[in-house]
């Protein structure tokens, strides 16, 4: 039997004013298990305080319940009274007799009548209390983060500067990733490579960052502070860690007709490579799907020329297996494929271009050497018509476009429209558009600037469809304004392309058991307030994985992600919360209903023996509760059919015992 | 329609012994009376020869006794299955209740089951035994034999039968069946159709003479939990027998709640109760809402299917657009 | 008269299917239709003077008769509003009334050139009479 | 007023994200409703099961509600959306079993809607009240 004390508190006069605190402290004395019942005008106070602990002693209380403020305002603080009394902060009850009480009740007699409700109903909770324990975990001192992009990048370097060990999962030979295609970016036109290669640098000379390049996670286990995660490194037939970079293979192989994803295939390289001239780690590739020697076993002209002796033909993909406290998602995105975009004659006709395209044609280290020229002639085009909305906002077929806004197109193509005017003032741009959206920091002025100073010609309207002619392409289109359809003659056209999530992260996603949208972006645990983090503890988000975003976001987004998970990684152990969800496992059926409705895969089944009658051995499949991730939702409990998953802290004995209270 | 005979079933069921595909059979045996065929674990032809029937009583569906069999030897038992008889099969698959491997399923075809009640009702007590087939014979201590046609007397789950598919089987006899279209929501809507009062009126008659032999929840093919809620000192609902006419229905309303969405409507409830509630109008109300309310669920059609109740869609209806679409 | 009006928008709106709110103007129907110059209202002026209410202009104007009936606009809208739809709801709600048929069998003769398929007359019968 | 004037039992269960600081609110705002009410912490709307539901009205409450976050704004991310599939098919049951469907309710209220919380308990409380006692779901043996 517990030995409860109960202590009404008048808050001053705003419980005191409506409730007769005294009566409700005489009438709560005569409850269940009450052995102790008196009030006092500040409970939350220091002197309060003492005088619960001084009860608790006195009368060798095992429960309290008090009747004052909302749990949400003082709870914690008087658990942690309890706490110092010497009794178990769990064996704590708050009656709720001022925000749900005295604050809206007038009348002295129905507010009072209402406490006594109240503290009763909160004396048949205690009554069935026990005391919790958070269950504590140790915290692995090391984060993975998987894409080596901008997000990646940045949220890598902010970890490791804070004092953690990061290891980065790359799928491609070099980090990098998308901005590292990038020619200029918006609104500063800062060229991408100058800001980005010097990040890329820092993180290939932190002592406290690991990059596994050419790699992907293969599979991951555990939970918070906690997961066992298993890396394959993909044989890349060169020792990486011999290899000098010099570049002398990649001019030798002979294999020279291989697309060069880099500049997305606009362009040739070799069957061994380095993307590009800046890439993290420097150190060459070979492409298996290519290389004469790896198909035939003849060549080996790459093994000749290198000094260095780095060839390996023999290599094998490596698997590597780490702990990790905490996994930051930075797979980033990519623009989707134009294929189904018949209308624009993006397969018939070289010179339709996604921006990305246009990108690498404007760029120094792209396929024309940073000279304007149309892919199929190398002509210098005069004419350029740049379509927005590209499947952005494409709610019609799932299968062809995005129901979603890209968010990024609006201005890289104002940007794309402005370096074209700048650098060639003899070429006429149009840009199609729905509408322009421009909600950024200077980002409005950069567009007005597009049109103002550089003369774009902005068309509110849709491309209705591209007719390659000769070595023209006829745009058609409306312009909604003048109510007109146009038909114009372009040298170029340029499809501002929807992006979508990297067709990894799905797979990744259910490797994590992090949520997805039906866009396949990373859910985040709350939308406005945990916008970095999956609802999947120990989880975080960083870049365009979570949904569209520009480069300074992502920045942003990075370095948030990057608190959060030094947030984790800076405590030497994992406090759960108690109040989780638990299986008796001798009523468990193992039927699954409750792993189903768990939001955060906490639920396991295991196969178990349990004795039998005449002493035989009967094995059952059983659901356990893995605490550190269980956030104490109770879905669980409902799902169960036997009320084998009960909730601690919040049980259906408890809760009934509520409900009789009230209905008494 | 080919009819599988009883000589038939134990030629099968023969073979398998011999050729040591299963040690076991669960099958059906009469019970005090003929018309009262219960089931029954069969280890060797000889016993079968003798005591194994199968015809027109032949209701029980085995799928839950397999939760226990399958554990009892390392090699398979032999279950017949009806096509109703398969969808719970499928369900309890789904929950993971037994283990595949150690099943050799056949399925049989089936016309209708009788209900003894009904016969009862043309030639009153006294029935000595009953001859399946088209024609029942019906013998009786006061008239003699007497020939009812099947038809007029087939069980109400029978007459409204969702399905004449196997929806599992290692082996099929006979012709393979279809889905059919059925009226058995009729009833439902009969009863939502009414007024709130004559709604009350006939479940307070119904359920008040419950006498809680828990009947319906041992023979439930969805009731397969270790330990029952109500049998669950945690739960809060422990209890044994009902002490007033509120906990026949917090009774029935739970267990009816527990199966939703699991159920798959194969009537076992009703068949056995003892004081004739019928219990399947409950189950029937929450499939025929679940049907309108998320799209058609049929429970046990798919192995690993997510039932509603353990699923949702952002777009779901709100509970009180579920209440206030009766009224329409 | 507004009522009726209203009904008829209604009716035009039911008949075709088309939810005219899903469109979001950006004109990509009228910039794919080949019928475009002959058209005094174009696609998508069509959805939106029906989502407005505003038929009248639509009911009398020939662009009824100028669609194609080709569903350039159908494949190609973004939100799947389906305008080549909408046209023909409103061609029908025209040629449904009493004496309103756009093409009569006595002017068929007339239309009678060599170049012309005889399926071309056949389906143009259907498509504007009764 | 009168001294005999009926009053129902109400039982109140708030997600303690959402509904349960909107009523908390609603008393920082001092927006009244009727003292009737009495709400049950519970961590998310689907920890209430439909035990506690038929439990309350066995034991003589007139009316439950069950208040939690807006549905997609579940702290749980997808609890709520449980409780709105479970209870629609509980209600459905309890109407069909020829009890009154005004008794029982789920109303999602969020922290900031303080207002919205005191007009629903108002609401409730008058519609309960008009129905009068909850004879259909009670346990005799309880009363007094």
């Amino acid at each position: 039997m517990q030995r409860i004390g109960v202590f009404v508190c008048w808050c001053g006069s705003n419980i005191a004013g409506t409730v007769d605190v005294a009566k409700v402290a005489e009438a709560l004395k005569s409850e269940p298990g009450v052995v102790l019942s008196t009030n006092y005008q500040y409970m939350c106070s220091q002197a309060g305080q003492e005088m619960i602990k001084e009860a608790v002693k006195e009368h060798k209380l095992t429960g309290l319940v008090i009747c004052s403020c909302s749990p949400r305002m003082h709870e914690a603080t008087f658990r942690k009274t309890a706490a110092a009394a010497g009794i178990n902060p769990y064996m704590v009850e708050i009656a709720n007799i001022r925000e749900q009480c005295s604050w809206i009740h007038k009348d002295m007699e129905e507010g009072t009548e209402k406490a006594i409700v109240l503290g009763r109903t909160a004396i048949a909770k205690v009554n069935l209390n026990a005391p919790l324990t958070p269950g504590e975990s140790p915290v692995t001192k090391r984060a993975l983060v998987i894409g080596g992009g901008i997000a990646g990048i940045q949220t890598a370097l902010d970890i490791a500067d804070a004092g953690f060990y990061v290891d980065i999962v790359e799928k491609k030979p070099t980090i990098g990733g998308k901005m590292a295609q990038l020619d200029k970016t918006f609104p500063t036109l800062d060229c991408a490579a100058c800001i980005l290669t010097p990040k890329m640098v820092d993180v290939a000379q932190h002592e406290r960052i690991r990059i596994f390049s050419y790699s992907e996670v293969e599979s991951v286990k555990g939970f918070v502070g906690n997961f066992d995660v298993t890396i394959r490194k993909k044989a890349r037939y060169v020792k990486e860690d011999v290899c000098t970079g010099c570049g002398l293979c990649t001019e030798k192989c002979p294999q020279k007709k291989v697309p060069n994803e880099f500049n997305l295939g606009m362009d040739n390289r070799r069957a061994i490579y380095i993307p590009f001239a800046q890439a993290v780690p420097k150190v060459a590739t070979i492409d298996a799907d290519y290389c004469t020697m790896l198909k035939t076993g003849k060549c080996g002209v790459c093994s000749k020329v290198c000094t260095a002796k780095a060839i390996d033909y023999t290599q094998k993909d490596e698997f590597i297996e780490e702990k990790y406290g905490a996994i930051v998602a930075a797979t980033g995105f990519n623009p989707i494929s134009m294929d189904k975009f018949d209308e624009f004659a993006y397969s018939q006709s070289k010179d339709v271009i996604t921006s990305l395209e246009f990108e690498r044609l404007m760029n120094a280290a792209g396929p024309t050497a940073g000279k304007l020229l149309r892919p199929s002639d190398g002509v210098h085009p005069h004419k350029i018509v740049f379509v927005q909305c590209v499947g952005s906002r494409c709610a019609s077929c799932a299968e062809k476009g995005k129901e979603y806004c890209s968010k990024i197109c609006c201005m890289y193509t104002a940007k794309h429209a402005m370096l074209t005017r700048d650098k060639y003032p003899d070429t006429d741009v149009t840009v199609f558009y729905i509408d322009v959206r421009t909600p950024g920091k200077q980002f409005d002025e950069f567009y007005r600037r597009a049109v103002e100073e550089y003369g774009v010609h902005y068309i509110k309207g849709m491309v209705g469809k591209v007719s390659p002619e000769g070595n023209k392409l006829i745009v058609q289109g409306s312009d909604l304004i003048a109510n007109k359809q146009l038909k114009i003659e372009a040298d170029l056209v340029v499809l501002a392309a929807a992006i979508e999530p990297d067709k990894s992260a799905r797979p990744l996603a259910t490797m994590l058991t992090a949520s997805m949208d039906t866009n396949d972006f990373f859910t985040e645990a709350h939308p406005k307030l945990r916008p970095v983090e999956s609802p999947t503890a120990g989880i975080f988000l960083s870049g365009a994985c979570q949904g569209p975003k520009d480069i300074p976001e992502t920045v942003s987004q990075a370095g948030a992600a990057a608190a959060k998970v030094i947030g984790l990684l800076a405590k030497d152990k994992l406090t759960g919360n108690p109040c989780v969800a638990h299986s008796d496992e001798m009523m468990c059926n193992g039927c699954s209903s409750c792993e189903k409705v768990c939001p955060y895969g906490a639920i396991t089944y295991s196969d178990k023996e349990f004795r039998g009658p005449n002493r035989t051995t009967l094995i059952r499949r059983v659901a356990s509760v893995n605490e550190a991730i269980c956030q104490g939702c109770g879905c669980c409990t409902v799902a169960c059919p036997s009320g084998a998953m009960d909730l601690k802290g919040f049980a259906s004995k408890q809760i009934m015992a509520e409900v009789d209270a009230i209905c008494k | 329609m080919q009819k599988v005979t009883r000589e038939m079933l134990i030629e099968k069921a023969s073979a398998l012994l011999a050729e040591g595909k299963v040690d076991r059979v669960l099958g059906w045996k009469n019970g005090e009376f003929s018309y009262d065929v219960t089931p029954f674990v069969f280890t060797d032809v000889e016993s079968m020869k003798k005591d194994f029937v199968f015809g027109d009583f032949a209701f029980a569906n085995f799928s839950k006794y397999l939760i226990k069999e399958t554990k009892k030897s390392e090699n398979k038992v032999l279950v017949f299955l009806k096509p109703c008889d398969t969808y719970s099969f499928n369900q309890l698959l789904t929950e993971h209740r037994f283990n595949r491997e150690k099943v050799y399923a056949v399925g049989i075809p089936c016309d209708g089951m009788v209900d003894v009640s009904k016969i009862k009702e043309i030639v009153g007590d006294g029935i000595i035994s009953v001859e399946s087939g088209d024609l029942i014979k019906v013998e009786t201590l006061y008239d003699g034999v007497k020939e009812i046609a099947k038809k007029d007397v087939l069980a109400e789950r029978c007459v409204n039968c969702k399905s004449k598919k196997h929806v599992a089987y290692d082996e099929l006899m006979g012709e393979e069946g279809e889905i059919l279209d059925s009226n058995r929501f009729d009833e439902v809507a009969k009863l939502e159709a009414m007024t709130a009062d004559e709604r009350y009126a006939f479940w307070q008659n119904e359920l008040s003479r419950c006498i809680r032999c828990n009947a319906c929840r041992d023979v439930c093919p969805a009731c397969t939990c270790e330990k029952c809620v109500f049998g669950n000192p945690n739960s809060g609902v422990e209890n044994k027998a009902a002490s007033n006419s509120f906990e026949e229905k917090m009774f029935h309303i739970i267990r009816a709640f527990h199966v939703a969405g699991r159920c798959t409507d194969c009537g076992e409830c009703s068949r056995v109760c003892p004081q004739n509630i019928p219990l399947h109008l409950l189950n029937r109300k929450f499939i025929k809402d679940i049907n309108a309310f998320y799209g058609d669920y049929q429970a046990g059609e798919e192995v690993g299917s997510r039932a509603p109740l353990t699923n949702y869609t952002k777009e779901d209806l709100e509970p009180s657009e579920a209440v206030n679409k009766e009224e329409n | 008269m507004e009522n009726s009006k209203q009904n008829l928008c209604n009716e035009i709106v039911r008949r075709s299917g088309v939810n005219p709110r899903k469109c979001m103007k950006c004109g990509k129907c009228s910039g794919t239709c080949p019928a475009y110059d002959e058209m005094e209202y174009h696609p998508h002026q069509f959805v939106y003077m029906v989502e407005t209410g505003d038929i009248e202009p639509l009911l009398n104007s020939k662009s009824i008769y100028r669609c194609l009936t080709c569903f350039a606009c159908v494949d190609r809208c973004p939100r799947g509003v389906e305008p080549a739809k909408l046209v023909e709801a409103v061609r029908l709600a025209v040629v449904r009334e009493q004496g309103k048929n756009h093409l009569k069998a006595d002017d068929i003769p007339e239309l009678l050139d060599e170049e012309l398929p005889q399926q071309a007359i056949v389906s143009a019968l259907r498509k504007y009479s009764k | 007023m009168q001294v005999n004037e009926y009053k129902p039992k109400i039982v109140a269960f708030c997600c303690n994200w959402c509904s349960y600081a909107g009523a908390d609110l609603a008393g920082s705002n001092r927006l009244a409703y009727p003292a009737e009410v009495k709400v049950i912490r519970v961590p998310c709307s689907c920890r209430v099961n439909p035990m506690f539901i038929l439990r309350a009205f066995q034991r003589g409450a007139d009316g439950v509600i069950i208040c939690g976050c807006h549905p997609g704004d579940c702290h749980y991310t997808s609890g709520n959306y449980y409780t709105r599939r479970r209870m629609a098919l509980l209600f459905s049951m309890l109407d069909y079993l020829g009890i009154e469907k005004e008794r029982t309710r789920v109303e999602w209220v969020s922290a900031a809607e303080g207002a919205k919380f005191a007009a629903t308990m108002n609401d409730f409380v008058q519609t309960v009240t008009a129905l009068g006692e909850n004879k259909r779901l009670e346990d005799l043996r309880c009363k007094k």
